[in-house]
């Protein structure tokens, strides 16, 4: 514990989609599904990955641009997908080391 | 045109944005009588490029041997076919697909298989069996782990889901291919000799059928632009779109082609890969000396707004053509919505000899609804048979090496590290290299049981797929020696087929047919042009020598990262026939008790083995000579003592020489062995050098004589190595070279290697996920 | 006389002819269910195979269980028929709530294909009637979401009511922790096959269909497959014993 | 085309995520992979699935009921999963059949 770092805690998602045009197998699928369901006037269907997580930093713009690089670096491949950052609620004070968040969860 | 490479500008007219020359733009305007038309130019880019047209290597490849008497079709065709006797056939064929898996691993490995995949079945056949043959940079770089990963999971992916099982491959690290990396893809089907389908559109009046997924503007350019240029640019904006593979809809593709097969309704098929529409529809027609009349508006696409040359050349996956007589629309309508799949009419086989793109739709009798506009005609030989051709220069480099003659007496003084080197130390840690190690960490992510025809589950030499019905099974296997090949490209490529022949003899099978992968750099650098040049020379050489056929294969040209060319790498696939699956041998120690014996001689030249990589001496040396008549003769000799059953075990000596191979067959066989290894000159050629035309096999001590014989009657020289037993591995070394000898000569090698099992296990189990960082 | 056992055919099964073709050796006729019918063929047990029902891509299984056939198999099992899913057979179960549980994600998030060593924890059921008790049977699995879970209560019911049907055990027969070699993927308990409540409904993920041959390395799967096919084949002779009536 | 039915179309989102306290191997890959990148502050990761789509509907009541039969039947699978729909942009009236918005992908 190190009581000096002050640090907010904003949570995020990062929603990654197939980029347009990219054939996307799963939405294919699921849209062929749809008559077994009985389902109808659903279509345009496009399977991605949400990643949602929390991000410890001294403000909103700091957090947002650690989730931006992760999502460059990591989440999204940009040959195949693109991705948008989602801010969620669920903002806190904490006090306390910044290599805490995942804490909760663990 | 924007979704081309290079923006056109007026210093970059139009031609030169879609990869052509100059020179070939007048070709162009002379093989049309006229100016092209830019959709024409398109298609012309395409057609033109390296990857379709062959255009630097087409007249090398002429110089292969192709005829054999079970050939039953050769290279022109998707694959290679070769019958193998109950009526059956096998046709197989390798591709690449390097640059596409170098941008986007994942899915450039994955529709590498779903192509080469759509080239067996578009023969008629069924696939039942996949290997892959892969090549990267460092191990230990995290861009090399990312591409290994994604390469392996794009190949698994794809396979496992469509049910065709990967059984074999080859995993190799070099440092050449770190910009670079190289995925080779090999697929084998089994076919009824009687039910071979033709890639041609013949009789005019026919209709073209284009089934399998829509049109999307995937790979737009791919086959101009992704496989012939030079890599290296970084920015994906630059970069035309990735081809996103759907092993699903492949699955659904291959028993719809299937039935559509067996229902007797194709008068032709072809696959669509690089270039797309452009390509099946000129290569069929062309084939049959016919033309075809494409209905543009016809063609089912995914995305609205495409431009013409888009739809023509776009390279989506998934998509096949079939050339269908009218009246048999209705059925193969209905198979294709049996299984879910979207088809429908493009166009028509016409006689004129011409591709003719035509918007504003066709009427029922297949003629142009009035109004329809012409936007293209070119003849189909144009686009195929008579695309340009080029007789490109070839120089050998200045520093280069070349193998002894044979027979010339070993030089080499004993290039073993310092004094009292421990031999079972070398052995522990060619074990554990990240070429020599297990490969179970990537066999393991590959289904390689579906179909229920692996015997043996893949893993040990060469993949054996039994034939149900019969008594008989096929046997396969992909290798290239890169290293070998760089010193000497000659050399190198006759001994990737000695070797993949060998893998398969030492199983008992007959090696069948050759199809070969050549992937080289840059063919307008004169030295580049003359390491291809030489490779297929020797790739011919040695199929001549062994007897066998090329029955087809691929060229990937251009496999250069800013400022490094990969070592020339030709690929060799190999299929074999077993007539009796019972007669199959295994590269295990079979029983205590059993004698071991090496057949053929040990040369010299450490050139290109492992252990010069190990000991840092890569360049140092001569690479081994070899003998095509004396490989010949001990294949020969392997296969006639196997059909006498008078062999337990058996396996080539090939990378880490000698001690690998009997460390392999040690710990396969859970039982290791005393044995004397006679040392005439160096401890490390006897030990660890890997000349060719070697085989270490055992037998039961009362078929000696019968082995011997046979040796003597193939001329091949045999020596008796030791008996198989007990928990260690050990190997005694005697003669001139070792220890006493040896110490006077300034030798450092211990005069015995010893090490027991486990350690053996332990080692090779954990050098690949350890050179790549999942193990610590 | 013939015991016809239904082998469910799903655009993407893959495994549908090994399991026939396994079936037969094991003395059974086996019959060719299509997915778009709810007809079955008057089958006396269906078997799912392995393989990838529709793709797969969002959930394995999670798309097969609205199929026409589907909704044939979950009467047929509602009337007591004898129903065994193998590998993607055992996750359309599980997503059609026929059996208990559900198939995650591998623990290594990677596809994994090698033998395994398994054991059957009751030797009472119709899947596994003719395999010895206590013995450990080799055979491969090959899936990327096999990964056995269920909520601690769920799984200490199953246990209770003797709902775990195989668990995955090494060479010595102790179950393997979810994290040892011996458990490939990660699955709780070691739980490699469950079983339903009422007992005539079964799942497991490793192969029986390709451990029936000594020529491909093991012919342990006979023992499942065989169990099934004769205790189909009883039910055969007192059905149409019923039906007479 | 049917030129009387009239509905409005309406675009979805539905996210799925693993449930609480069930293992995400996922989350957990990315979360090993953060030091590598260099990102500190990054946690509680959990890795689900999103899938965008479009309904058309007389109303957005009935839209998203559809919407959450869909989402309860096939997309998530409650033993493991929970999901919630977030409703998007881009409502446009269309006239015709309502099996229409799979258009371009169809
Ligand atoms: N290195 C080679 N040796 C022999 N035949 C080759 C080689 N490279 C290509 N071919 C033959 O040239 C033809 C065209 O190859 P390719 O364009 O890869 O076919 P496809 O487009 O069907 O994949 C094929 O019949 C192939 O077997
Ligand atoms: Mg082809």
């Amino acid at each position: 514990m190190n009581a000096e770092v002050v640090a907010t805690r904003f949570r995020f998602a990062v929603n990654v989609l197939p980029r347009d045009g990219i054939l996307d197998p799963q939405g294919r699928a699921v849209e062929q599904s749809l008559p077994h369901l009985g389902l109808a006037g659903i279509g345009a269907i496009r399977v991605g990955r949400r990643v949602e997580l929390s991000v410890d930093a001294p403000d909103a713009a700091a957090a947002r641009s650690l989730v931006d690089e992760l999502a460059r670096e990591l989440l999204c491949n940009p040959l195949i997908e693109q991705y948008a950052i989602e801010p969620l609620g669920g903002i806190s004070a904490t006090r306390g080391s910044s290599s805490e968040p995942g804490g909760a969860d663990a | 045109m924007s979704a081309t490479v290079v923006p056109v500008t007026a210093a970059v007219p139009l031609h030169r944005a879609l990869g052509l020359t100059d020179e070939e733009l007048e070709a162009i305007a002379g093989k049309l009588g006229r100016a092209a038309n830019d959709l024409e130019l398109a298609m012309f880019s395409v057609m033109w490029s390296e990857h379709c047209s062959y255009k630097s290597s087409r007249p090398l490849l002429r110089t292969l041997p192709t005829a054999g008497d079970d050939v039953v079709a050769g290279p022109g065709e998707n694959a290679g076919v070769m019958r193998i006797g109950d009526g059956w056939a096998v046709a197989f064929k390798i591709e690449s697909h390097n640059h596409p898996s170098a941008v986007e691993p994942d899915q450039g490995a994955a529709t590498g298989v779903g192509g080469i995949l759509r080239d067996i079945f578009a023969m008629g056949a069924r696939p039942i069996a996949v290997l892959d043959a892969l090549r990267f940079g460092d191990p230990a770089d995290p861009r090399t782990r990312h591409l290994v990963n994604g390469v392996v999971r794009g190949v698994g992916g794809y396979g496992n889901c469509v049910g065709v099982p990967t059984v074999g491959g080859e995993l190799v690290f070099d440092p050449s291919y770190q910009g670079n990396p190289l995925v080779n893809v090999m697929a084998i089907g089994l076919v009824r000799e009687d039910a071979i389908m033709r890639a041609a559109a013949p009789g005019p009046g026919n209709l073209v059928i284009l089934y399998g997924s829509a049109t999307g503007r995937d790979g737009i350019g791919g086959a101009s632009v992704l496989a012939s240029a030079t890599f290296g640019d970084q920015d994906p904006s630059k970069r035309p779109a990735v081809q996103v593979g759907d092993p699903f809809a492949e699955k659904l593709l291959i028993e719809a082609t299937l039935e559509i097969l067996a229902a007797g309704l194709a008068e032709g098929l072809q696959d669509l890969g690089a270039a797309g529409i452009t390509c099946g529809v000129s290569e069929t027609a062309d084939r049959a000396g016919t033309g075809i009349r494409v209905d543009l508006d016809a063609i089912p696409r995914r995305e609205p707004g495409m431009a013409p040359f888009e739809v023509l050349i776009s390279e989506s996956q998934e998509r096949m053509v079939v050339i269908a007589r009218p009246e048999r629309l209705p059925e193969i309508a209905a198979i294709c919505a049996r299984w879910g799949i979207p088809c429908a009419v493009i166009g028509r086989v016409t006689g004129d000899g011409d591709i003719s793109v035509i918007q504003g739709g066709l009427a029922a009798d297949g003629a142009p609804n009035p109004g329809a506009r012409e936007l293209a005609r070119i003849p189909a030989r144009a686009l195929a048979s008579e695309a340009i051709v080029f007789d490109r220069l070839g120089v050998p480099p200045q520093r280069r090496r070349r193998a002894p003659a044979p027979g010339t007496p070993e030089t080499t003084a004993d290039p073993l590290p310092e004094r009292g080197t421990d031999p079972g130390a070398v052995l522990l840690g060619l074990l554990g290299s990240p070429n020599l190690g297990s490969r179970a960490w990537v066999s393991e992510q590959y289904d390689r049981h579906v179909g229920t025809n692996t015997v043996g589950g893949a893993g040990h030499g060469a993949a054996v797929l039994r034939v149900k019905g019969t008594r008989r099974a096929l046997v396969a296997t992909t290798d290239g020696n890169e290293a070998v090949t760089a010193l000497d490209p000659y050399l190198g490529a006759a001994l990737s087929v000695a070797e993949a022949a060998r893998n398969v003899s030492v199983t008992g099978a007959r090696p069948l047919g050759v199809t070969n992968c050549l992937n080289f750099g840059d063919p307008t650098r004169p030295e580049s042009f003359w390491q291809l040049r030489e490779a297929v020379r020797g790739l011919g050489d040695a199929c001549r020598a062994l007897g066998l056929p090329v029955t087809g294969g691929n060229v990937s040209l251009y496999n250069e990262a800013p400022g490094s060319a990969i070592a020339p790498t030709p690929v060799i696939g190999v299929v074999g026939l077993l007539d009796d699956v019972d007669l199959l041998v295994a590269p295990a120690f079979a029983a205590d008790g059993d004698v071991a014996l090496l057949a053929g001689a040990t040369g010299p030249g450490l050139g290109g083995s492992a252990y010069a990589a190990l000991a840092g001496l890569a360049a140092a040396d001569d690479p081994p000579s070899l003998d095509l008549a004396a490989e010949a003769a001990v294949q020969a000799f392997v296969r006639d003592a196997i059909a006498a059953r008078t062999v337990t075990a058996a396996q080539d000596v090939g990378g880490g020489g000698l001690a690998v191979a009997l460390a392999e067959m040690a710990m396969w066989g859970g039982r290791g062995g005393r044995f004397r290894v006679a040392v005439p000159g160096a401890p490390a050629v006897a030990l660890f050098g890997e000349s060719p035309s070697r085989i270490v096999l055992t037998a039961r001590p009362d078929d000696l004589p019968a082995i011997r014989d046979a040796a003597v009657g193939h001329g091949v020289p045999l020596v008796e190595l030791g008996i198989v037993g007990g928990p260690r591995l050990f190997v005694e070394l005697v003669g001139e070279g070792a220890t006493g000898a040896a110490e006077g000569r300034g030798s450092s090698i211990a005069d015995a290697l010893e090490v027991p099992l486990a350690d053996l296990r332990h080692a090779w189990d954990h050098g690949l996920p350890r050179a790549l960082g999942e193990e610590v | 006389m013939n015991v016809r056992v239904g082998v469910v055919v799903f655009p993407g099964s893959n495994c549908d002819t090994d399991t026939a073709w396994a079936l037969q050796r094991a003395g059974a006729e086996p019959v060719a269910l299509w997915h778009e019918s709810a007809d079955l063929d008057g089958v006396t047990a269906v078997v799912l195979p392995g393989g990838f029902a529709y793709g797969d891509y969002l959930r394995a299984g999670a798309i097969a269980r609205f199929s026409p056939v589907m909704r044939a198999v979950a009467e047929f099992a509602a009337g007591g028929g004898l129903v065994l899913g193998i590998c993607n057979g055992f996750q359309v179960l599980a997503e059609a709530g026929l059996l208990p549980g559900a198939l995650l994600r591998n623990r290594s998030l990677r596809f994994i294909c090698r033998d395994v060593t398994i054991r059957a924890e009751r030797v009472d059921t119709p899947f596994t009637r003719g395999i010895p008790a206590g013995a450990v049977l080799r055979m491969p699995v090959a899936h990327g979401e096999g990964c056995y879970y269920a909520g601690e209560a769920m799984l200490d019911d199953l246990e209770r009511d003797g709902g775990v049907l195989f668990r995955y055990v090494d060479e010595d027969g102790r179950p393997a922790a979810p994290a040892d070699r011996a458990n490939p993927n990660g699955s709780l308990r070691a739980i490699a096959g469950v079983i339903n409540a009422a007992g005539n409904v079964a799942g497991l993920m490793p192969h029986p269909e390709r451990a029936a041959d000594a020529l491909l390395g093991s012919e342990d799967g006979m023992l499942v497959l065989r169990s099934l096919v004769e205790a189909a084949g009883a039910r055969a002779v007192t059905f149409s014993g019923a039906a007479a009536r």
